[in-house]
């Protein structure tokens, strides 16, 4: 069978960053080829040349067999290539089904008004086929990052596409929605649609990949058949080393003394008397189903929001946090799941972004900063979690995803906070790094730092935390030991109570 | 003695001009007992504006208005609400094309350009370049002004050639910025001519910013013009009688509400004064700070 | 459009939207209220009808420059279009002498090509919209003084052109309502503005734009076309406050306009409409036109010396903004 | 700060840093060259001198609306804080006879203070910056009516003052070149705010907070702290302003100061700052200032019509702000 599409030598530069050279790829009908490297390897740049983003420097690009040029994201719709974006790419006042048929809305009256009622539907029958429960009238800035997620999904659906790339899809998704994704890819791929795959979840990779391609420093490294190659070979293709895999070790902190204890936290309907304590040293892993509160539990913790009621306790003193910068002096810190939002000020470059939260360890009398030790910390910082960036004065913006996120990380090491609420750490990071990050971790409870880590790859939480605190719809429906298996966890987070209570509320 | 309660529209209300109408206005208030507010739009083109000051000073329902038209025409559907409202109107400063009001305090200001042009070639010595700072490319007393002194130098005095009109809004720092690049464009500029209290006071900053030695008349008075008269850095300035506006304004209003019947034009004069007749008595008197 | 009364009430209470909606008008009830306790005048119908007569002019061009704000854009030119629209029409009426109908198309295709050529100047060239209608607003000032002759343009000649603003349809049918058409006039741009930003497409991306432009490109989207025609709407727009003040004013009156634009958005932005785009509504607009006219109005009713009531003016809109932010907050 | 020229270009030819940013003055280069030719006097030492003082009350403006626009926020109220803090001066010199150093140190100390409490509305009332210093604009024109009485306070009994912008400290020394204080002074504002901008951690925030102010606050800054402190420094550096322009007109005239804002925040945007923050430069400003001021200047010395005058400033502002947008692409 010919190929749907093939790129063949492509080449492309940046400012000072040679992003790809002389990359190839092709895409069959109806398989999922997954595209696979490090940070800043390269994988969303070609995917951007392919759906019309950016022009090639280099190459060719073959539609069918036939050589073609791809000018616009326009173009691309047209020759059926869809793709899903690893930035997010909505428009927040809009609703999620105006969102999703931006361009294409359906008319009435001779094409001259919109049709709300049928684009409401329609987007309505998208979510049905995606088992999504979610009006399509919600306004698209309101919903949390997995929550665009999926609205980003079901408007690359509906444009049926016969080439569709997912440029990270699950990055901030759990198991649910992921097996509701892999339904929808399974359910393609009998179509005959041809999917490019872009994850750093190596087990997705197993679970749904035909063929796997893999690039190193923006370079071609090679094509392997998933089924038959294992995961080591794939990642020392990715990493140029094989990784080792360090088991969990729950160390004993019983006797330290408790850094943080939140007391009956309350915040409207996503906070319920929630009520935990961390010991210095330890990793408290935070697991739940999308929207079950631990993003609202972080943010009331730091200040972010403001909280109804509940006492916040810090190394064995009441604190009142009402801010951010209250948190951040009693020696809490929060890395945010949203960094572009929250968390980076894109606009500046990387040194003044790991600086962010610690200028005022930088400034002399006068208020003048000292730029010389804050370039040397960014750049020890750049290469601990190596960081690919030309320099440290690269704007934020520029970097890969996973570039940034680390980024963020260094912003949070630099600041020294004795506690730390990690909310999805490791969103858009390849596994190289990924390991790297949790030795650090491990290395920061070893110092005796409190840590809270929020995330919903199960595999993650099992392999970081001491204790499970696991969340269902505001409410904290238990507390597992390190080393919990999945099904106790799954068990506590689908732990409902609402179904009943909900219906006296609204009474 | 009733307590008359008048509404005066202006065209202006920051400016020095229209400050020394008002304390004219202000003081026949306080002589004849009457109440008097007075108002005007930012800038003198702004003719809508002025038009909803005088809607809203219609709906206060006063005893009598005093207008000075922005626009000879604009005002004419209001003008005869006012009329059908019993209410007399008082035009002042420059007239409406309508026979509503019933009288109109002014002055002649084209008249008094063409003294300041008179007065102008005499200082220069009947020939030589001169320009002319203004304030209002549009306004009726900008136009007058321009008009005034621009023509009288054409009929009068064919060796004397105006070199550039610009306008600045009456604001003293950009007339001033005006008034250097006049200079420097022209080196040998004999005089310049600002055709209001702004202006002048510009064109003089301007000229003593550069060590100018040109001629400057200047325009109305304020304690700054009369200063650069007195020492000399200002020629002499034409003056209207800003002060007695507003007193025969206020005065001719008092007048109409008591039945009493008024002529169609209250001259209040215009004057060339300077250095050596500023302190006669009958010009001091229409001096203002 | 994007209605933050979606949601209900957080706290037990809950509020019917309709109520908070009300509320919105709630610095705008407050004003009005005061000023008629304050004096017996300012309820009277001819004062009512002064008002809106008043906030007609500022009101259509706040509409023009709302639609712009909500792209993210601004528009600097809205006042010296107005003028330079309005001196158009008195070139064709009076100066050649044409019939009124080709009058009034002339000054909204004026208009609307002014505001093409401002939206492609953006769209195309990607000069920043505060530069590219600041430029605009020179340009046109500077076109209406020329055309124009540097004096105003009377409609003598004309004699049903006053009528488009200061006649009253309303009060040939109910002479106790004796509503002026330009305020009518008013109601029916806001209507169609409404209509367009709400139910078609040009109103959607107009919102889309505003939200994230980067986004709707990548979606297929010719981005630019539709900033052209944003602009291209708002330019029409602008060419029918040029026939409202024209007709008040009898005149064209080419001086005029430069200031104007401050007003008009100023009304926008009280009206909640976000400066960075994205968000906005006409009827907020309206309300924030008509605090601005209310304001004056009633100041110099209760013959506050003119000085106090920039002082005031300034006041009240920071407190009415502020106002308006404690009720979302509290939604 | 967020510097483009840091990576060479990607086209074969590198093009030196150095010679990039000097592109940037080349819309301002050509207009000099234009005017150079076309006007022997234009390059006369005392024209040169009077477009540097034309600049001087614009571009310390400028300067402040800079470190508010590099925020994100926008300052309307600079040009009548400019006049509000003269007219103080002229109470605190004129009305109760005070020595000149209070003078300048209560224009300053007023700008500052009318800064914190703008800063403070916005910051800890949410109000948006263009409602609070709109009302502000308001605010001060008003009370510097009413302060002054109305009319100008002439500083007669100060005879120093006018030598604050007038004389020349480097004329005394080199008399060739006898450049006004109120330049020096514009140049002084220009190198503090400079330094500030990128040396000291109220610079560092300023930009931080116009890229992203949520990142910030959830870094754990106090952002309504540094905001207040922008917009403290931008008023005081409008105390300035207000010095110099007392200086030169040698009196307080309360009425001056409305429309200055546009013409501030258009020097800033000419000067490649753009209005939704988290860029900006002070050289650009400056850039931006001079532009317009050797514009006005050029046309005047030409005698243009003050009519085309406009259109010609109109489009040569697009004009130069395209060719810049040209350079940056080329980069
Ligand atoms: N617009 C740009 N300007 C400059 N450099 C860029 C730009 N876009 C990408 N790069 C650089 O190109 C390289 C490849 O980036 P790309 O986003 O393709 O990586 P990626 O493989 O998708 O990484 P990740 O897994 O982190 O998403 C990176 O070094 C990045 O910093
Ligand atoms: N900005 C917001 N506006 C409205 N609702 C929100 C907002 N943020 C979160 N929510 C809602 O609050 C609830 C809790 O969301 P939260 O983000 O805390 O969940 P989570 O457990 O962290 O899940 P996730 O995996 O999505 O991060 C969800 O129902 C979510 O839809
Ligand atoms: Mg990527
Ligand atoms: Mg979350």
């Amino acid at each position: 069978m010919d190929a749907l599409i093939e790129l063949i030598g492509i080449g492309k530069s940046f400012p000072g960053v040679r992003a790809l050279h002389n990359v190839n790829f092709d895409l069959q009908a109806g398989e999922v080829h997954a595209l696979m490297g490090e940070n800043g390897a390269g994988k969303s740049t070609l995917m951007k040349i392919l759906s019309g983003v950016y022009r090639r420097d280099a190459g060719e690009i073959r539609l069918d067999g036939k050589p073609v040029e791809i000018g616009s994201p326009r173009q691309a719709q047209e020759m059926g290539i869809g793709i899903i974006h690893q930035e997010l790419a909505l428009m927040r006042d809009l609703t999620a089904a105006q969102n999703i048929f931006i361009g294409r809305e359906p008319r009435q009256l001779g094409g001259w008004l919109l049709d709300e009622k049928a684009l409401n539907r329609a987007t309505q029958a998208i979510f049905d086929s995606m088992n999504l429960k979610l009006a399509p009238t919600v306004p698209v800035g309101s919903l949390t990052v997995a929550k665009q997620q999926m609205v980003e999904i079901a408007k690359a659906l509906s444009y049926r596409s016969r080439i569709l790339i997912m440029d990270e899809p699950t990055a901030a998704l759990n198991d649910a929605e992921i097996a509701e994704l892999f339904v929808i890819i399974n359910r393609l791929k009998a179509e005959g649609v041809g999917i490019v795959y872009i994850s750093h979840k190596m087990d997705e990779i197993k679970r749904i990949s035909d063929r796997v391609t893999v690039m190193r420093d923006g370079e071609y490294v090679g094509t392997v058949p998933a089924a038959t190659t294992s995961m080591e070979t794939i990642i020392s293709m990715m990493v140029g080393r094989t990784l080792s895999n360090e088991a969990l070790v729950v160390p004993n902190t019983s006797a330290a003394p408790v850094a943080l204890e939140v007391r009956n936290l309350n915040r409207g309907r996503e906070i319920r008397d929630v009520s935990f304590s961390v010991r210095q040293g330890e990793i408290l892993g935070l697991a739940g189903l999308m929207g079950a509160g631990r993003t609202e539990v972080a943010r009331a913790i730091f200040g972010a929001d403001p909280r109804d009621s509940g006492e916040i306790w810090v190394n064995g003193q009441r604190v009142g946090i009402s801010t951010p910068g209250d948190a951040v002096h009693a020696g809490i810190g929060y890395l945010s799941e949203d960094r572009k939002h929250f968390g980076l000020a894109t606009g500046m470059n990387v040194r003044n972004n790991i600086a962010l939260a610690s200028l005022a360890r930088f400034t002399r009398p006068g208020g003048l900063l000292d730029d010389g030790a804050m370039r040397k910390v960014a750049e020890r910082y750049i290469g601990q979690l190596s960081i690919k960036t030309p320099s440290d004065t690269q704007e934020a913006r520029l970097l890969s995803g996973g570039n940034q996120q680390k980024v963020v990380i260094a912003k949070w090491l630099l600041r020294d906070c004795d506690i730390l609420i990690f909310d999805e750490p490791t969103r858009g990071i390849d596994v190289g790094a990924k390991s790297e990050i949790y030795k650090l971790l491990n290395a920061l409870a070893a110092e005796g730092k409190a840590i809270i880590v929020i995330s919903s790859e199960l595999p993650e939480v099992l392999r970081l935390s001491h204790r499970i605190a696991v969340m269902c719809e505001g409410r904290l429906t238990g507390m597992l030991p390190g080393g919990a298996s999945q099904e106790e966890i799954m068990h506590l987070a689908t732990q409902r109570q609402s179904a009943v209570a909900e219906m006296r509320h609204a009474g | 003695q009733d307590n008359y309660d008048i509404a005066l529209i202006s065209k202006g209300f920051q400016h020095q001009f229209w400050q020394a109408v008002k304390a004219g206005a202000d003081k026949a208030a306080a002589e004849f007992g009457a109440t008097v507010t007075f108002e005007g739009p930012e800038t003198e083109s702004q003719v809508d504006r002025q038009m909803d000051m005088l809607a809203a000073a219609l709906s206060r329902k006063p005893d009598a208005i005093g207008f000075a038209a922005l626009d000879s025409q604009a005002a004419t559907p209001l003008l005869q609400q006012a009329k059908d409202a019993a209410i007399p109107v008082i035009a002042f400063d420059s007239g409406v094309d309508s026979d509503i009001p019933l009288t109109t305090a002014t002055t002649d200001n084209v008249a008094a350009a063409a003294l300041a042009a008179d007065k102008m070639a005499e200082l220069i010595g009947g020939e030589g370049k001169v320009a002319v700072v203004a304030h209002d490319q549009t306004s009726r007393t900008g136009i007058d002004r321009v008009d005034g002194f621009v023509n009288r130098i054409k009929e009068a005095y064919p060796k004397i050639e105006v070199v550039s009109v610009q306008y600045g809004g009456g604001d003293q720092l950009q007339s001033t910025e005006i008034a250097k690049s006049i200079l420097l464009a022209n080196p040998d500029l004999k005089g310049i001519f600002g055709a209001n209290e702004g202006s002048a006071i510009g064109v003089v900053n301007g000229k003593t910013e550069l060590n100018s030695t040109i001629v400057v008349i200047g325009f109305d008075s304020g304690a700054a013009q009369k200063g650069f008269i007195e020492s000399g850095a200002m020629a002499g300035a034409i003056t209207q009688n800003p002060v007695g506006i507003g007193y025969e304004t206020v005065k001719a209003a008092i007048s109409a509400l008591k039945g009493e019947t008024l002529p169609p034009i209250i001259d209040t004069g215009f004057y060339y004064y300077d250095k050596a007749t500023m302190g006669n008595p009958e010009i001091a008197a229409v001096l203002y700070d | 459009m994007t209605d933050i009364a979606a949601t209900p009430a957080k706290s037990g209470i809950r509020i019917s939207g309709a109520f908070h909606r009300l509320l919105a008008f709630s610095g705008l009830i407050a004003l009005v209220v005061v000023f008629s306790l304050a004096s017996p005048n300012f309820m009277q119908t001819q004062n009512v009808l002064a008002i809106l007569q008043a906030t007609s002019v500022n009101g259509v061009l706040a509409i023009a420059a709302t639609l712009v704000i909500i792209t993210g854009g601004i528009d600097l030119s809205v006042g010296t279009l107005m003028t330079f629209c309005a001196v158009i029409t008195g070139v064709v009426l009076t100066y050649f002498g044409l019939p009124l109908p080709l009058g009034i198309v002339a000054s909204i295709l004026a208009g609307t090509g002014v505001g093409l050529v401002s939206g492609t100047i953006i769209a195309k060239l990607k000069v920043p919209p505060f530069i590219a209608t600041l430029g605009m607003m020179l340009i046109l000032k500077g076109l209406s003084l020329v055309i124009s002759g540097t004096k105003p343009i009377y409609f003598n000649d004309t004699p049903g052109f006053t009528q488009i603003a200061q006649g009253s349809f309303v009060g040939a049918i109910i002479p106790a309502i004796p509503v002026p058409n330009g305020v009518m006039i008013l109601f029916l741009v806001a209507g169609l503005a409404a209509f367009v930003l709400t139910k078609t497409a040009l109103g959607r991306y107009t919102f889309a734009l505003g939200s994230n432009e980067e986004a709707v490109r990548l979606s297929g989207v010719n981005i630019d076309r539709w900033k052209i025609a944003v602009y291209a709407t708002a330019g029409g727009i602008c060419g029918v406050a040029g026939l409202l003040i024209a007709s008040r004013l009898n005149s064209a009156q080419p001086a005029l306009g430069q200031g104007y634009e401050l007003d008009a958005i100023a009304a926008v932005v009280i009206g909640g409409t976000s400066l960075s785009g994205g968000r906005g509504t006409v009827i907020g607009t309206l309300i924030g036109a008509l605090i601005i006219s209310v304001l004056a109005n009633g100041l110099r009713i209760l013959s506050v010396p003119q000085e106090w009531q920039t002082v005031v003016t300034g006041t009240i809109i920071i407190l009415a903004v502020y106002a308006d932010i404690l009720r979302r907050r509290n939604l």
